[in-house]
């Protein structure tokens, strides 16, 4: 085999291999020296890497294997990763309610308004995203304050707090 | 031929149709011509070895050799006329099916290759699966605003009083006290543990004024602490007064 | 992006992926339409077919895959000794080819071609992945209609059941 097809059997040796595969195995079985071998590997590396392939060469040690292009990571996770519709919980939605109307507050303030602790719906709202930090209270023990995020604003469809419709005082 | 060999001639076949097609083949006849051939015959005497075959098997050789007699005895009964047109002729019947299934074996015949063709090509395993990305489904400003009444109107009108009855407290805590508290406990028993100190606290300032007790009374050397694995209660002892002293 | 970029997104995508992707998923992804896609794919296909690539994309039903090229195999088997697919018997084969030909289709008609009993060849191809109910009849008795899935398509290397053999009238 030329070198060229020596490069496209390794690459279907390494595609199915999935992990690392040793160079002098690799060369065993292409029937070239592992010399020969690892100068064509280092060509197709090159290659690989200047055209900007999808899938590239990456030496590991005495091993090689193919590793997809981290450039198109974001277009890998958007047709492989799962993605799970969820709605706010009542209570979720509540401790948010509370924080988009009185912001900023803190954690005690809510918990004085709920009637209930509110770490676990803070810690949840902040990775979704819809809360966030905002600066600690001047008060004793400086508490943490948070407010609403720009998140908040797009999931509600409303581009300021002030549409948030007004509480009619009961 | 002996029985051992249609044994095993028979077992090799598909079926009954599989059987005749292997037959007609062999004789070198069309399809069409089975019934004026040796192949009916023949088809007899293999199933006549038939007792070899698991039963489920064997029944459906021997449903066709029944098929066979009886085409073959209409061949030489003479016929009723009219009535024979009426019913399906089953010669042709059979024919027709003849011809059906070998059609499909060849169509198999045909697959096999692409088979084999595309058993020389491999797939990848997946890598590892993704977490889930979880989505927040669109909400309604209605629902923020009704969830966020509801909290307001449980409140109790006596909301700034509670606080400063809060306030009131905090002098009710003080190190000295706490520490008094502690040494009570401990002397009790001889030792005291960790979580035992604070189950009856009231409030958080409790707990925080009598963690700082502890941590004092440790830094003075009145008492040691010693933990027997992670996360375990943690055991609190009074130095005795010649290790103190 | 343009036609080479999305090529190579693509391959990337499927290299993770290993499992055959729906083309509207990676359409979706990619930002594009899937008809365009379905274009780049055709022409990505033909590319690598060609050029004798290590690594084929195949078309499976609505779905694209990537797999090694055959030519290729005695060098991935020499290197990576893989577990192989095994060949169908000739009655597993026969029952498929009637299903693969006249489906949807009942037990009862596919016996009535073969003049034997299919209970056991049917259970064993849909434990295969190869066959799958699709619905029942509505005739008496209302009997179950098998079709032939993506597995089968994959199985015998072909992108849907137009590219089965033609049959001939016997």
């Amino acid at each position: 085999m030329n070198d060229e097809a020596i490069k496209k059997a390794l690459e279907s040796v390494l595609f199915i291999a999935g992990d690392a595969v040793e160079i002098s195995d690799a060369a065993a079985a292409l029937e070239i020296g592992e010399q020969e071998l690892g100068r064509i590997i280092d060509d197709l590396m090159l290659q690989k890497e200047e055209s900007g392939a999808g899938v590239l060469l990456k030496r590991v040690g005495n091993k090689i294997q193919l590793c997809s292009n981290p450039a198109y990571m974001p277009y890998i996770d958007k047709t492989l990763q799962p993605v799970k519709k969820t709605k706010l919980s009542q209570s979720l939605l509540e401790t948010l309610s509370i924080i988009a109307y009185k912001q900023p507050i803190t954690r005690f303030e809510i918990e004085q308004i709920r009637g209930v602790r509110c770490n676990y719906s803070i810690a949840i709202l902040i990775e979704r995203g819809l809360i966030d930090r905002a600066g600690k209270k001047k008060t004793l023990g400086n508490p943490m304050l948070y407010t609403t995020t720009d998140e908040f604003l797009r999931h509600f469809g409303i581009a300021s707090l002030k549409e948030l419709p007004e509480l009619t005082q009961g | 031929m002996d029985d051992n060999e249609y044994k095993v001639q028979i077992e090799q076949f598909e079926g009954p149709l599989d059987l005749l097609l292997h037959l007609i083949g062999k004789a070198r006849i069309d399809i069409e011509e089975i019934f004026v051939s040796k192949v009916t015959g023949q088809y007899l005497a293999y199933v006549s070895s038939i007792q070899y075959l698991p039963l489920d098997r064997a029944s459906e050789f021997i449903e066709m050799a029944a098929i066979l007699v009886y085409i073959k005895s209409r061949m030489i009964l003479p016929s009723d006329d009219g009535d024979d047109e009426l019913e399906e002729d089953p010669e042709q019947e059979l024919i027709s099916r003849l011809k059906t299934y070998k059609t499909f074996k060849e169509a198999a015949e045909a697959m096999r290759a692409f088979e084999e063709c595309a058993l020389c090509a491999y797939y990848k395993l997946p890598e590892e699966v993704f977490d889930e990305r979880v989505e927040l489904e669109e909400m309604s400003l209605q629902s923020l605003y009704e969830a966020y009444a509801e909290a307001m109107a449980r409140i109790p009108d006596t909301e700034p009083e509670h606080i400063e009855e809060v306030e009131i407290r905090h002098d009710i805590f003080t190190i000295k006290e706490r520490a008094k508290h502690i040494l009570r406990a401990v002397n009790e028993f001889g030792s005291a543990t960790f979580f035992s100190l604070f189950s009856d606290a009231r409030s958080r300032l409790e707990v925080a004024v009598t963690f700082i007790a502890l941590l004092e009374l440790i830094h003075e050397n009145v008492v040691s602490i010693r933990q027997s694995d992670f996360y375990e209660d943690i055991h609190i002892t009074k130095v005795s007064e010649e290790m103190a002293g």
